[in-house]
């Protein structure tokens, strides 16, 4: 930790960013992001188990943005979403500095996107344990099972797009969900209404999604949604192997094919 | 009407339930596998939830809910016919369990839906709903109803207050006539009240709404704003959960011929909730929307509805997934 | 469920299968009336959303083709409709929705009789499947009427 | 507010016999926004037309629904009578009741209701059809013809004649490409070059033809009408205009050790040289690679004889930015190449050539002046072995095609060989002979009888050396598979042609699509084997996959006539059926974020990021553009694009939801 706020008040003292996106104790003891722009603050930045949140969804954030350049605390899901962020033209790697931090919890040394790519392949990149685990009892389930399951998750919904606006990867100015002509997603929180939101979200993030699970952590009703777009990852490096968010230069696995792709549904 | 006080025994609530529910729909907190109090329509009663703090949802679904049909259409040939809803089947519904801040929401709600033009969907629903509320014998750190004028025993919206002793039993407290009914329905399950204070959790005073409204008058400009705000992730979790919050949208949804129009929750919180169709968004930044909701609860309401916004449930705070800890600002807003 | 007459929609692109169905019917090949067509130019045009909206307006089946793998008019339409398909097969398998109501298939333009084929073999399999009770039970389920829910 | 005309067509009895059409116009006619449905026994007819033409009027149509035949028989048909009626083309629509309905179904009531539902569709979808106008796009009305072989060379003179620019640009030294290293043609074996180069001679002097040498294209941006196209002008070392093309330089440069190209490698030619005498432009370069000075660092031999003094050591590589209409790809063939036959003991044995090398063997410009005299000792070979089909049709040395050429120039050059050496043998190993062509088969019939040639139907397994003799092992299959082995002199190889050395670089830069040999692919194998899946470029020639010379000649002349089409018009005509990113007004510019999802999914590169500057200059939004110039309207963005900030005009999202909502809901 003492590395991270030296880090963290170097870089805002030498003038290299004008804001550190990391993580503060809050009044109640959670951990929530923080931005720190100046260099006596450094010390209100933490570093521990409760620092769960994806700060990447706050590079593309405008009054973030208007700060000017920053650096923002990364573990492997926010670099891996710095990747894609990258890819899909959202944020220029050479406008931040990323401060990683190990599974360890240790202050890496990432001095350019080069080396966080490096540092990404080495990790693990399959979802997080427990979800795996979630995944498989989910996926042992029969069809009809499956969908009472979901039914009665999507019944909880309340269409606030928590899990929307948590996504770093949904970053876009109008999601389908506000188009009304046609009105692709019915607007009311009633289940149909929900489960298209679902597919929709999880269908936009196919070969996107980073496995970071913040769209679940964030809903108020306790929806697993993360589970969706985590089941798609899976899928995605099963049929294309790929991994999300491992290079700067990725093009979605919908975007682009191989002659060759495999399946066995089409007649 | 006098407020009389009684004493029902434990066993004699769960009487009370089944008397109650024998009659009309009860709405009332269970505690979800994943620890979560939801409020449910006709749970069993041992299913019933009595010892949580705050449920996840307000319980403004009941008189305002999450998704409400206003009328069915027809368009024919030459001329569309529209159904009106029936709005006396409606049904009588007990609200059950509900803590004092959430039955003082219905105020503030009346406030809003029925300042000018009655809603008429709303005022049923409010006319077929009866509240036994109970008082909270807990609270935690997002707790803040005594800095918005309300109380962890306040009786306000409820029709009967119940208020848990040290053993378990109830003093019940008949607030109005709608609750006098039920006291008249069942006196044999109400005894004579003893003299013991029941059991309260005491909830600190965070900060003076008053002073608060004082100082929002002049700081709309205030970098309060955007510092405070730089978090928000603009989702409408806040609104959703909240009791007061009453802003919806309006839609028409049509299958061929038929359709109907319905209102949804909405909220403020959107980044899209005031763009215009010329393409000009009045609340273009996340900062301007944050304080739109504070400004909203401490100072147009005050100011307009002449009742405060909110009642201190907490529930935006503990809902919030960015931990934007409603009380924390306004404590800090009352020193800017 | 003897008089159950299977609605189902026909997602084609254009240059193929539709030209596949003129053929069938120049050819005087009959097949069942329950299948309804909808022209796209190109499978790659067929967005995922429009299957979940046959089904929500009441469609028991769908038949979703196009041209065979290097066949397309655009030369790779097609190749990204099947990625498309198979990422939507799974995400619909993950959440229980049928996937045995979605009949997914290329046939060319010169595949009259196939196309027949490809028809009368879904609308037999949608007759036993029987009506897409659960997603029409869940389009019509109202958050309201759990509030009347008398 | 909407008024919907639709009309009932019965197709005589076709549609009629299995649909109740009077019903289906009753039922539809009771629709919202319907102001007229009517039936009619055939639509298509002139009284069916004015039918329309004056409903438009008398109703004041805003959209009409012809339910007929399939859209693919006579939508242009029913597009042109609204048009004649006054009202957009594009506010017509069709709904398909014969091919699939009234054809493929009984005659029953689920039969007329699905007619109801499928014209139904189509009525709510025109209701959110939108006029269009066809696309103008300017015309560049300059061509580029990429290599100079007889195909180039055809559709270049072909373009220029209708009164066109055009652009030549050829990588080697001279125009010509293959066609000049040949002997003779067949199957009139006429002397290649002498009715070549008098085509080269009209190239180079077109007043509408500007030729590159030794020039190869950079890289191509834009779309049809409006290429830019960066042309590298390689250094030839030399002051073209200076030159007079004397060939001193050639005579004394002291280099003269270099393999010659054109020669097959069967002669040697010094390294400033002119490829070959006919030569186009007739003007020396120096080769880099080979040049004593530019290897060593002196020598200038070259510079000191030259009477104009013309050289120029220093000289950079040029490269030309040109504005283009229309490019016509003529990049022609290679051969297989001998050593691509170990089993033939090509290296080992001198006297096994290719096809190419026994052309320059024939010529009488070539290096024996004619004589056929094999490669080792010089001697005139007294029995020749040629091998038909040396890799082609061969699956196992990957290439699975026939060559189409080598049956023809190898009875070519048996005859060819009978006709110098009158008492040698010829034998023909082949596989089938594909003679198809004018006066082909008899040609292969003549070399048959009145030259003798030995065919004999079999593969050739083997060639081995003994006692200095070559022998080759094969077997005759109409003899049933006997076992023969000849003895020869000399052992010729038709070997397979393939696509040309760069030529999967050129497509990359071209943005046009090349098959797994890497030869070009044409947009449609019977209906546009002239074009490519890019508009605006064309192919000729051998670069789609070998031809012969009337082929090549044809094909390029078919470039030049869609060239010269295209150039008709000063601006181009398109159908606006494209994709369109939205506008709004800023700060918002567009719904797109400019995440670049829809780029790679195009298959014709017409999607770009657009920059919307503030007026300080600085970038405030990028989103994605269509050209729509180069959009052909697959619409495989649109449904790849999250935020629905991509449409499709004619198949837009709102009507093809209309359509879906419309084929299912009661009305």
């Amino acid at each position: 930790m003492t590395n991270l706020i030296n880090r963290a008040k170097e870089l805002l003292e030498n003038g290299t960013v004008k804001v550190v996106i990391g993580y503060e104790a809050g009044p109640t003891g959670l951990a929530r992001p923080a931005f720190i722009t100046d260099p006596a603050k450094a010390g209100k930045l933490i570093y521990d188990d409760r620092c769960v949140q994806n700060l990447a969804v706050y590079l593309t954030k405008a009054e973030v943005k208007n700060l000017g350049k920053m650096a923002i605390v990364s573990t492997l899901p926010v670099m891996r979403s710095i990747m894609m962020l990258i890819s899909e033209h959202q944020v220029m790697g050479d406008n931040i500095v990323v401060l990683g931090i190990s599974t360890e919890k240790e202050l890496l040394d990432i001095a350019d996107i080069g080396v966080m790519k490096g540092y990404i392949e080495k990790c693990d990149l399959r979802n997080p344990e427990k979800d795996r685990e979630t995944l498989a009892m989910l996926n042992a389930l029969t069809p009809a099972e499956r969908f009472a399951w979901w039914q009665k998750e999507m019944e909880k919904c309340i269409k606030c797009y928590a899990c929307r606006q948590a996504c770093p990867m949904c970053y876009c100015i109008r999601c389908t969900v506000e188009v009304n002509q046609p009105q692709w997603i019915p607007v009311q929180a009633n289940p149909h209404g929900s489960t298209e939101w679902h597919i929709l979200r999880a269908m936009h993030l196919a070969g996107r999604c980073i496995s970071c699970g913040e769209c679940g952590r964030a809903c108020p009703v306790g929806i697993p949604c993360h589970l969706l777009t985590m089941q798609l990852a899976d899928q995605v490096n099963n049929y294309f192997h790929v991994h999300a968010g491992t290079s700067d230069n990725m093009t979605s696995v919908l975007s682009t094919y191989e002659p060759n792709d495999k399946e066995s549904f089409i007649i | 009407m006098e407020t009389t006080r009684k004493l029902i025994r434990k066993q004699s609530l769960e009487k009370l339930y089944a008397h109650l529910s024998g009659s009309r729909k009860i709405y009332a907190p269970v505690t979800a596998a994943n620890k979560q109090v939801d409020y449910k329509y006709n749970p069993p009663y041992a299913e019933v939830a009595s010892d949580h703090i705050r449920s996840t949802l307000s319980v403004k679904n009941i008189v305002f809910p999450k998704v409400e049909n206003l009328f069915l259409f027809t368009n024919n040939r030459t001329e569309s016919t529209i159904t009106d809803i029936e709005l006396f089947k409606i049904p009588e519904v007990v609200l059950w369990g509900a803590h004092p801040c959430d039955t003082a929401a219905f105020d503030v709600l009346r406030s809003i839906f029925c300042w000018d033009t009655k809603d008429e969907f709303f005022s049923q629903r409010v006319e077929k709903l009866t509240v036994i509320g109970f008082a909270c014998h807990k609270s935690d750190d997002y707790c803040f109803c005594t800095s918005t004028g309300l109380s962890p025993d306040s009786s306000k919206g409820s029709d009967i207050l119940l208020s848990r002793l040290q053993n378990g039993d109830y003093v019940a407290d008949i607030i109005t006539e709608k609750g006098n009914a039920i006291l008249d329905s069942c006196p044999g399950l109400f005894e004579a009240a003893p003299d013991e204070k029941p059991v309260i959790t005491e909830v600190k005073v965070k900060f003076s709404h008053e002073q608060v409204t004082a100082k929002l008058a002049n700081a709309f400009e205030h970098p309060f704003w955007i510092e405070n705000s730089l978090r928000c992730i603009g989702c409408g979790a806040c609104a959703y959960v909240c009791p007061t919050c009453a802003c919806f949208d309006i839609q028409d949804e049509t299958k061929g011929k038929n359709g109907k129009r319905y209102r949804s929750w909405d909220s403020c919180g959107f980044g899209l909730f005031t763009l215009h169709t010329s393409g000009h968004n009045p609340r273009q930044v996340q900062s301007q929307r944050w304080r739109q909701r504070i400004m909203h609860k401490f100072s147009y309401m005050p100011d307009r509805n002449e009742s405060l916004g909110c009642v201190g449930c907490g529930r935006c705070s503990s809902g919030c997934p960015v931990d934007m800890n409603i009380s924390e600002q306004l404590e800090a807003l009352q020193n800017i | 469920m003897s008089d159950f007459e299977p609605k189902v929609v026909a997602f084609v692109c254009n240059w193929c299968t539709y030209a596949g169905a003129d053929l069938t019917g120049t050819s005087r090949i009959k097949y069942a009336s329950n299948v309804k067509i909808i022209r796209f130019p190109c499978t790659g045009r067929i967005d995922f959303m429009l299957l979940l909206k046959a089904f929500a307006n009441g469609a028991d089946g769908i038949i979703v083709s196009g041209c065979h793998p290097n066949d397309c008019h655009y030369t790779s339409g097609n190749f990204h409709a099947k990625r498309r398909w198979i990422m939507f097969k799974e995400l619909m398998d993950f959440m229980g929705i049928d996937m045995n109501r979605i009949t997914f298939s290329w046939v060319s333009a010169a595949e009259g009789a196939r196309w027949a084929d490809v028809v009368n073999s879904t609308v037999t399999r949608i007759r036993e499947l029987g009506p897409y009770v659960s997603y029409k039970e869940l389009v019509n389920k109202s958050v309201e009427e759990e509030v009347k829910n008398d | 507010m909407a008024r919907i005309g639709v009309f009932v067509c019965h197709c005589g009895e076709n549609i009629s016999a299995t649909v109740d059409c009077g019903k289906v116009a009753e039922t539809i006619g009771k629709l919202k926004h319907v102001a007229l449905s009517t039936e009619y026994k055939y639509m298509c007819s002139d009284p069916g037309q004015t039918l329309i033409k004056e409903a438009i009027k008398e109703h004041n149509l805003t959209g009409v629904v012809v339910s007929a035949c399939s859209p693919r028989m006579h939508e242009p048909t029913f597009r042109k009578a609204c048009a004649e009626g006054g009202l957009n083309p594009f506010l017509c629509e069709m709904a398909n009741l014969r091919e699939h309905c009234s054809w493929v179904h009984e005659k029953n009531e689920l039969t007329t209701e699905k007619a109801i539902d499928i014209v139904r569709t189509q009525v709510e979808k025109v209701k959110l059809n939108s006029a269009l106008q066809p696309i103008k796009v300017p015309v560049t009305k300059t061509a580029m013809v990429i290599g100079g072989g007889i195909a180039g060379i055809q559709s270049a003179l072909d373009i220029a004649n209708c009164g066109h620019k055009v652009i030549m640009i050829e990588r080697s030294p001279s125009i010509g490409g293959h066609m000049s290293q040949l002997s003779e043609t067949f199957p009139t074996l006429d002397c290649s070059q002498c009715i070549l180069t008098p085509r080269m001679v009209e190239v180079a002097q077109h007043p509408n033809i500007t030729l590159y040498t030794y020039a190869e294209v950079e890289s191509v941006e834009g779309f049809i009408g409006n290429f830019k196209v960066k042309v590298r002008k390689k250094a030839k070392s030399l002051d073209e205009k200076a030159c007079t093309g004397c060939g001193l330089c050639t005579t004394k440069c002291p280099q003269k050790k270099i393999p010659n190209e054109f020669e097959q490698g069967m002669g040697m030619r010094p390294a400033i040289y002119v490829p070959f005498p006919q030569a186009v432009p007739n003007r020396p370069v120096i080769d880099k690679e080979h040049c004593t000075y530019y290897l060593k660092g002196k020598c200038k031999i070259c510079e000191i004889v030259c009477p104009t003094k013309a050289i120029r050591f220093d000289q950079p590589d040029e490269i030309l930015e040109l504005e283009i209409g229309a490019i016509v790809v003529a990049t022609g063939f290679d051969i297989k190449h001998a050593d691509f036959f170990p089993e033939y003991g090509y290296g080992r044995y001198k006297d096994i050539i290719d096809g190419l090398q026994f052309e320059r063997l024939a010529s009488a410009s070539g290096p024996t002046s004619g004589a056929i005299l094999r490669p080792s000792d010089g001697k005139v070979p007294k029995n020749i072995v040629f091998i038909a089909c040396a890799g082609s049709r061969d699956p196992a040395k990957g290439i699975a095609y026939c060559s189409k050429i080598c049956c023809m120039y190898t009875a070519k050059h048996a005859m060819l060989y009978k006709h110098k050496v009158h008492e040698g043998k010829a034998h023909v190993f082949y596989m089938d002979i594909r003679s198809g062509g004018k006066n082909y088969d008899e040609f292969v019939r003549r070399a048959i009888e009145e030259d003798h040639v030995n065919y004999i139907r079999g593969r050739v397994s083997t060639i081995f050396e003994r006692d200095g003799k070559l022998f080759v092992k094969g077997v005759d299959t109409l003899l049933g598979a006997m076992p023969v082995e000849i003895e020869a002199d000399m052992v010729v190889l038709a070997t397979a042609g393939v696509a040309n050395s760069g030529a999967e670089d050129l497509a990359q830069k071209l943005h046009v699509s090349y098959d797994s040999h890497k030869f070009f692919a044409e947009a449609h194998p019977k209906l546009k084997p002239v074009e490519t899946n890019t508009a605006g470029i064309f192919l000729a020639g051998a670069c789609q996959n070998p031809k012969d010379i009337p082929d090549s000649v044809s094909q390029a002349s078919g470039a030049a006539v869609k060239v010269a089409a295209l150039f008709s018009q000063s601006e181009l005509t398109r159908e606006p059926l494209v994709a369109v990113v939205n506008r709004t007004s800023p700060p918002l510019y567009s719904t797109c974020v400019a995440c670049g999802m829809c780029k790679p999914v195009c298959p014709y590169q017409a999607i770009e990021l657009e920059e919307f500057k503030a007026r300080d200059g600085r970038v405030v939004k990028k989103a994605a553009r269509i050209n729509e110039g180069l959009c052909q309207g697959c619409g495989t963005c649109v449904a790849v694009c999250r935020s629905k900030s991509i449409d499709l005009l004619g198949y837009s999202n709102n009507q093809v939801y209309a359509e879906v909502v419309a084929l299912l809901n009661d009305y």
